[in-house]
């Protein structure tokens, strides 16, 4: 129900004591802001002001149960009324459970967990979950990454590889797309190795991989103290590239923290759009505006999803024309817009991720250098340099 | 491996030290440990990269303070509770969660919260390259169980401690004060803790999180060696440091998290009351 | 010249009366007993003296339980210590040897009586320690033994090791008997009364079985109820009918 | 067949003997009393009988069977009973309450006993053993209560029990005179009855009147056996343990 | 001398109850029995139904971890501190998860068989635990849920991180809160019951002394494990309610929050009263909502709201009431008093 005058709802249900999440309400409240200043969105014929109403869920944080993270999320939605929700960057387990209560409520939502399974539990009754979208997807890292790899093998002949990554359902799925890429591809994975989140000593692969002379440690992992995994390979001179994603060294604040510890390391940005890309504008736009209203962003990745997402939302409010949940629902679905991590249109209710940011939205590998530089190499579209050998193994 | 082994059990004693030591002489359990262990760790942080001081001068300090709020948390919230065990533990539990909540609060997530190493560098031991830092812990961690070890046992107040830490009562009646000593085991408690935060942390980065995750490790290695016993903190620290990495080398590094804690069932269920504790049979005794 | 005098002392369990308008002294240099059966209130009376009951009513308070209130007053050496907390009343002189045997039970027999000279100089303790292994010989052939798993009565001989290692001047002893096997009774009233000699002890005991102690003690109470009831010296004790047959069981063969 | 045979019986907490190769032997329906110096092993030979410890080596018969080793709770159900030198009781449960736990037990069930209201007949035993019934004695709490009625609450539960075999540990200790003198006649009762019971004891005079016969240990050993006229006049006895006249 | 007073303490003079007789004189002393014991009820009543949704979905959430906290108030009160009362609440919500989602159970049956078959797990995981005494038992409560979570994250059985969901729903919000009262006051007054039973003093005489009991000629083994099925029965069900409500269970279940909750519970209202616990329960709960207010800080001033109430009174709110309700107080003159019996 469209009231004359009231602003649109926008609810952010979130754990805001994760930088993702911070840096995602940021990136939020700087769409908001542009949109209003712009005079705001034009729902029928009558132009409704955004206005954001977020909610502490806490789910990032260790020992908090389900059903406290569901109850503020519920909290949000009885009684600020949100008209759409962005979720910011949340636990899939409550990404999972919390769109059950979506559905109750039928409220318009954009998602951003790693939920792998946010696909089949849409499919598995599309009708019921209409209202849930995502923005996030792991699959397509594995093809980038693969096409990092094959470049190393062309350029340094490199065939040897030791996974390590996260005891996380996301980051094994990832990693196992992966060993079979290398399977595949001919090269010969000497180990894989599982950490549990907030495991600290990561020496025993580190020997092993040293061992075994082993040329790439692929790696995937978003907890804090994998800074410590790239330290140890830089104390212990492994002599091999590391490369896969670490969100430690994601921002462009790690050189500060870490120092040239992580000189030569290639990470993967999942959203593209988290970095100043020369060659794709709206990306350098994104990164200059959110550097402009709230200086140097604090971590390298989702924001820019959370910013697309807003735009996206609008976009579907302004051609349904009004704030009935299942028409923005059908009008998100048809979704297709230029946002800064390239086009984003939807399948399966998800985001479409692809190697062109002029086509999909694109997944960014870059490789920290001298100086403190992020320099991406992947994919060619957005390329600025080449790989280069880590001083270990030079 | 032998060495990184050594090197994590060392530190895992240096984490649980302080946790034994409050617990060993006045049977408090200081669940805020986390807490204080996060807070050194913060506080040499701001001192060093905030107000600029030198290393030293801030790793000080800031094991000063914590040990301060140790010793005013037992004047002003503990001893009101001396004997209620389950009310001291959730007192604690509060207020190391109010520590670490508020750190949180006030912006301590993210990756920027570091500190430097003392000397940077590393050093080949057996073929393995190692990171000064770490040696550094070592031996710091063999000092500390040396000076630990002669002042519970040779010291008058050492020895104090461990008849409070036994039948206050009698203490009492031949003239040490509870109180007193009580509360300057939860500084001596606290100050261990940040010291132990002070040298360890520069390996990984301050995390609120592992304010929780360091109060379980205490836990576990200070129940598995008996609560009473320094030596049973070694000795516990050794085995779930070693198991920690030969199962990570050998097994699977997913389970570096489970196997200690089941090694831990293990031994209790075979010496009920830890490695070196023997307090079940003197409970049964009849 | 009176070195301990307790004068009006009433002792109340919240409603219930466990000392009742109680006054006893103790000169110097004698050896006092207070005779009484059970819950008579000789160690509410002895918890007293020592300050304890200072800390259990503190302790109650916080915790809500039950109110203690003491009235009366207790004298040291010409000075009011009714308010003063245990350990400084150790530091002047009074230790007290707690009934039924609480010892440091993880500790071994030495560690205990090592702590327990936690008031004295390295020399003392060491003195000491030879007082009390003296005293009780086999509590040096089981200085390694942890105290928790010994045997009652060896406990007991711990506990009274432990009370002389504060070096009192005036020692409490509440029912130091206890469990102990007849031989050892005799040897450790004989220790008591060498201990007085050799270190100008006072000492003040109770019991309720009182035999064992006639040859050492110089006057004795016996207290009821927590009320006097009978007091004198050592031979106006015996000689009473009623606490002869009652505490000394001296009687009670005849009958 | 005797009624309870403890045969060779030894046990050893790391390098100290406690008990060592101890055998005696006590028939139905008579008093032994245990004696031995402070730390001569008393104790723990109860605890053997009653199966709070296992013994290193030996065997405990009663009534031809082996029962060393067995779980206490099983060898209570067997009708063995104790009671503890530091007194036992539930300190939170009122008096009579204590012995409702007893009354649980499935020997008192297998004995045909007590259906029906547990507490009048908590109560009764309460009142045969001393509690007076209509003071408020048995319904206050066992935590207040002094320390001559805690030591008849251990009587009573073994009585609870309706063991046949009872074990005395120190019931003496920290009695009055006048308390002794009380329930030295429930005793010399319960025997009358066909119980059998051990006492271990230092109270030699009151135990003497009582005993049929007494075993002295010293140092884990058995140093003497014999009725309590032998004993007295045993002088290794005399100097191991009494040290004193009678 | 006789100017020293000291404060006396007594029952307020209503003998109530006499060997199952209420003699009771007049209204008000009818009153003064009945409105303590209506008063709640009641109260919970109205709140349960009467306040707005998102409340009543606070206050079922509330009346859940009142019965944890009074199941962990029992375990405890038979000496068996336990610090992982999650494990407990895990078990039951993943067994009835498990029977709702793989053999597709309705929603009638999948709580009581999640119920027993959970109390059942229960209590076999904690069986080998039985002979630990103190906080040597505590600790391996605490260790187990967080080793089992471990076991679900790296195995990925039962849904792995991300837990089961699209569980069935509860058909309203009526029956949902008729349903946790219901369950609340049956487990309060069952435990009651059985507290004050024969059969309940067991459970205390264990806590008291163990040795003793075995010396009574009953297995404490037994009865410890009788004890744990009893309340884990207790938290299983809450588990398996708490899965339907919202529809999915994950590896939080075995959150620590879940496992302290009770124990903030008991030791705010009192342990070992059982009332004490579930008041605990009814001002934490809301308390920790209507905080939410404040956003990032409001487990700091949880926390610190708790620490507070603890220190300043140890002894638990519901004893300190039931004092002041059920004695009174007065001036006496002190020496000359006379002992009460
Ligand atoms: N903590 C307490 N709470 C309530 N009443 C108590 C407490 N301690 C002692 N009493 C009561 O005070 C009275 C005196 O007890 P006290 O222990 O001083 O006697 P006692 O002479 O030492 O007895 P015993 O020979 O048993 O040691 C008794 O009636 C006892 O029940
Ligand atoms: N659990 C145990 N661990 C180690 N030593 C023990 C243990 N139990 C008993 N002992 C030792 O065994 C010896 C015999 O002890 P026990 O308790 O049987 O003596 P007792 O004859 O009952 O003495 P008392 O008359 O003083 O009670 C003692 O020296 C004691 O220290
Ligand atoms: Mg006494
Ligand atoms: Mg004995």
């Amino acid at each position: 129900p469209a009231e004359k005058g009231k602003p649109i709802v926008i609810g952010v249900p979130s754990s805001f004591k994760s930088i993702e999440a911070a840096d995602g309400l940021k990136a939020i409240t700087l769409a908001v802001e542009e949109i209003n200043a712009k005079g705001g969105v034009k729902v029928g014929n009558e132009k409704k002001m955004l206005k954001i109403e977020s909610i502490e869920t806490r789910d990032m944080e260790p020992g908090v149960p389900l059903a406290d993270a569901l109850l503020a999320n519920e909290k949000l939605i009885l009684e600020k009324k949100p008209n759409v929700i962005i979720q910011g960057p949340t636990r899939s387990e409550v990404l999972l459970a919390a769109m059950d209560l979506y559905a109750q409520y039928k409220i318009p939502s954009i998602n951003n967990a790693v939920a792998s399974k946010f696909v089949d539990k849409y499919l598995s009754n599309p009708e019921k979950y209409r209202h849930c979208f995502r923005m996030f997807d792991g699959k397509y890292v594995v093809a980038g990454l693969g096409d990092v790899m094959a470049k190393m093998n062309k350029d340094y002949g490199f065939k040897k590889a030791y996974i390590v990554v996260q005891d996380a359902i996301w980051a094994v799925g990832i990693a196992n797309g992966m060993n079979a890429w290398y399977k595949n591809n001919g090269w010969e994975v000497v180990g894989f190795d599982k950490y549990p989140t907030g495991a600290s000593d990561f020496s025993s692969t580190l020997i092993k991989a040293k061992q075994a002379g082993v040329q790439v440690i692929f790696c995937i992992f978003d907890m804090p103290q994998s800074g410590i995994l790239v330290q140890q390979w830089k104390d212990m001179k492994i002599p091999a590239v590391f490369a896969g994603f670490i969100s430690p060294l994601m921002g462009s604040k790690a050189w500060t923290t870490f120092g040239d510890k992580i000189e030569g390391v290639i990470n993967i940005c999942f959203d593209g759009g988290n970095l100043p890309l020369e060659k794709y504008p709206p990306a350098k736009k994104f990164y200059e505006a959110y550097k402009k209203r709230w200086g140097e962003m604090q971590v390298g990745h989702k924001p820019a999803v959370d910013y697309d997402g807003v735009y996206a939302m609008v976009g579907a409010i302004e051609r349904a024309g009004s704030l009935d949940p299942d028409k923005i629902a059908k009008e998100l679905e048809k979704t297709n817009m230029v946002g800064c991590t390239g086009r984003i249109h939807f399948k399966d209710h998800q985001y479409v991720f692809g190697v062109d940011p002029k086509i999909d939205a694109i997944s960014a590998v870059y490789q920290w250098k001298k100086g403190g530089k992020r320099v991406p190499i992947f994919p060619d579209s957005i390329a600025e340099g080449v790989i280069e050998k880590p001083a270990s193994m030079k | 491996m032998l060495v990184y082994g050594f090197i994590n059990s060392v530190i895992l004693m240096m984490i649980a030290l302080g946790f034994s030591i409050t617990f060993g002489i006045s049977r408090v359990a200081n669940f805020s440990h986390g807490g204080f262990y996060i807070l050194g760790g913060i506080l040499t942080w701001y001192g060093l990269i905030k107000l600029g001081l030198p290393y030293f001068l801030s790793a000080g300090l800031s094991i000063i303070i914590v040990g301060i709020i140790g010793a005013v948390m037992y004047r002003v919230v503990l001893v009101r509770l001396r004997g209620l065990e389950l009310s001291e533990v959730i007192a604690t539990f509060s207020l190391g969660i109010v520590i670490l909540e508020l750190l949180r609060g006030l912006g301590v997530f993210g990756y920027e919260f570091r500190n430097p190493v003392f000397i940077d560098g590393s050093v080949e031991i057996f073929g393995v390259g190692v990171g000064i830092q770490r040696i550094i812990i070592v031996c710091a961690g063999a000092v500390l169980l040396l000076i630990l070890h002669v002042f519970v046992h040779h010291t008058k107040m050492g020895l104090a401690f461990r008849g409070v830490a036994q039948q206050e009562h009698t203490a009492l009646s031949v003239g040490i004060n509870p109180d007193q000593v009580s509360m300057l085991s939860l500084a001596m408690g606290s100050i261990m803790c940040a010291l132990a935060a002070v040298l360890i942390l520069p390996l990984g980065v301050i995390s609120v999180d592992e304010g929780y995750d360091i109060l379980i490790k205490a836990l576990a290695v200070c129940i598995i060696g008996g609560l009473e016993s320094t030596l049973g903190v070694l000795v516990a620290a050794f085995i779930i440091g070693y198991i920690e990495v030969l199962t990570s080398m050998y097994i699977s590094s997913s389970l570096t998290s489970v196997i200690p804690l089941a090694c831990m069932l293990v031994i209790l269920l075979i010496r009920p009351s830890g490695i070196f504790g023997k307090s079940k049979e003197i409970e049964e005794r009849v | 010249m009176s070195m301990l005098s307790v004068k009006n002392l009433t002792v109340f369990y919240e409603n219930a009366i466990a000392i009742n308008k109680l006054s006893i002294s103790v000169n110097k240099d004698e050896i006092v007993g207070v005779i009484g059966p059970n819950s008579a209130g000789k160690t509410t009376l002895m918890n007293t003296i020592s300050g304890l009951m200072l800390d259990t009513k503190l302790k109650e308070d916080r915790r809500g339980g039950i109110r203690i209130s003491i009235f009366g007053s207790v004298e040291y050496l010409d000075e009011n210590i009714t308010n003063l907390w245990p350990d400084k009343r150790v530091r002047k002189g009074i230790a007290l040897c707690r009934e039924r045997h609480p010892v440091f039970g993880e500790s071994d027999v030495e560690e205990n009586l090592k702590i327990s000279g936690y008031l004295s100089s390295k020399e003392q303790v060491k003195e000491s320690l030879s007082l009390v292994y003296d005293t009780f010989p086999k509590l040096l052939t089981m200085r390694r033994r942890k105290a928790g798993l010994m045997s009652g009565g060896e406990q007991q001989m711990l506990a009274i090791g432990i009370a002389l290692m504060a070096r009192p001047r005036l020692l409490l002893l509440d029912e130091p008997l206890l469990g102990l096997s007849p031989n050892i009774q005799a040897q450790l009233v004989e220790a008591i009364q060498k201990i007085k000699q050799q270190t100008n002890m006072t000492i003040l005991i109770t019991e309720q079985f009182a035999r064992p102690l006639i040859p050492i003690i110089d006057r004795g109470y016996v207290i009821e109820n927590g009320m006097f009831a009978f007091g004198g010296s050592k031979d106006e004790l015996y000689d009473n009918p009623d606490v002869r047959k009652a505490y000394f069981g001296v009687d009670y063969d005849e009958e | 067949m005797e009624y309870l045979k403890i045969e060779n019986l030894r046990k050893t907490f790391g390098g100290v003997v406690a008990v060592d190769n101890v055998s005696f032997d006590v028939e139905q329906g008579t008093l032994l009393g245990i004696i031995g110096p402070n730390g001569s092993g008393k104790t723990t030979t109860v605890n053997l009988i009653t199966g709070f410890l296992k013994p290193d080596s030996g065997k405990v018969l009663f009534k031809g069977r082996d029962i060393a080793g067995l779980r206490a709770s099983k060898i209570t159900n067997l009708g063995i009973g104790r009671t503890f030198q530091m007194v036992k009781p539930f300190y939170r449960l009122p008096a009579f309450k204590n012995l409702v736990v007893p009354l649980f037990s499935p020997r008192v069930k297998r004995m045909g006993g007590h259906y029906g209201e547990k507490d009048t007949l908590a109560l009764d035993i309460l009142e045969d053993i001393g509690f007076e019934r209509d003071s408020a004695v048995p319904y206050k709490p066992a935590s207040i209560l002094p320390h001559g009625y805690l030591k008849r609450l251990e009587m009573a539960r073994v009585i609870a029990l309706q063991s046949e075999l009872i074990v005395f540990d120190e019931l003496y200790s920290g009695l009055t005179l006048a308390e002794v003198a009380s329930i030295s006649p429930m005793i010399e009762k319960l025997i009358e009855t066909g119980k059998t019971i051990i006492m271990v004891e230092h109270r030699l005079k009151e135990l003497f009147k009582i005993a049929h016969k007494i075993v002295v240990l010293d140092q884990g050993k058995k140093i003497a056996e014999g009725s309590p006229r032998e004993i007295m006049k045993q002088p290794s006895v005399k100097k191991a343990y009494l040290g004193v006249e009678l | 001398m006789s100017t020293e007073r000291r404060r006396e303490r007594i029952d307020r003079p209503i003998k109530a109850v006499t060997d199952d007789i209420f003699c009771l004189s007049s209204m008000r002393e009818i009153a003064y029995l009945v409105i303590p014991r209506i008063l709640p009820i009641v109260g919970l009543l109205l709140l349960g139904f009467l306040v707005p949704t998102y409340w009543r979905k606070v206050i079922v959430i509330t009346f859940i971890m009142g019965m944890m906290a009074l199941s962990w108030d029992f375990m405890a009160s038979c000496g068996l501190t336990s610090l992982g009362q999650a494990l407990f609440f895990a078990i039951g919500a993943y067994s009835s998860a498990a029977v709702n989602h793989y053999l597709g159970l309705p929603i009638y049956l999948s709580i009581p068989l999640g119920t027993l078959i959970g109390a059942i797990i229960s209590t076999a995981c904690i069986y080998p635990a039985l002979g630990l005494r103190g906080i040597y038992f505590s600790m391996v409560t605490l260790i187990i849920p967080l080793m089992l979570m471990r076991v679900v994250e790296t195995t990925g059985i039962l849904g792995g991180t991300e837990g089961i969901t699209g569980l069935t729903h509860f058909p309203g919000m009526f029956i949902t809160t008729t349903i946790s009262m219901a369950a609340l006051w049956a487990t309060f007054f069952g435990l009651r019951r059985l507290i004050d039973s024969d059969y309940g003093h067991i459970f205390v005489a264990l806590k008291d002394n163990d040795r003793a009991v075995e010396a009574s000629g009953l297995s404490i083994r037994w009865f410890k494990v009788q004890a744990i099925f009893i309340g884990s029965a207790i938290c299983c069900f809450c588990g398996a309610f708490m899965t339907h409500y919202y529809m999915s269970v994950g590896m939080s279940a075995f959150a620590v929050d879940l496992s302290i909750f009770p124990i903030a519970a008991s030791v705010v209202g009192g342990m070992g009263t059982l009332a004490g616990p579930l008041l605990g329960a009814i001002i934490l709960g809301p308390l920790s909502e209507a905080l939410r207010t404040f956003g990032s800080f409001r487990v700091v001033i949880y926390a610190a709201l708790l620490g507070t109430f603890i220190v300043t009174l140890p002894e638990g709110l519901f004893p300190y009431l039931a004092r002041k309700y059920q004695q009174i107080e007065r001036w006496v003159e002190a020496p000359g008093g006379i002992s009460e019996d």
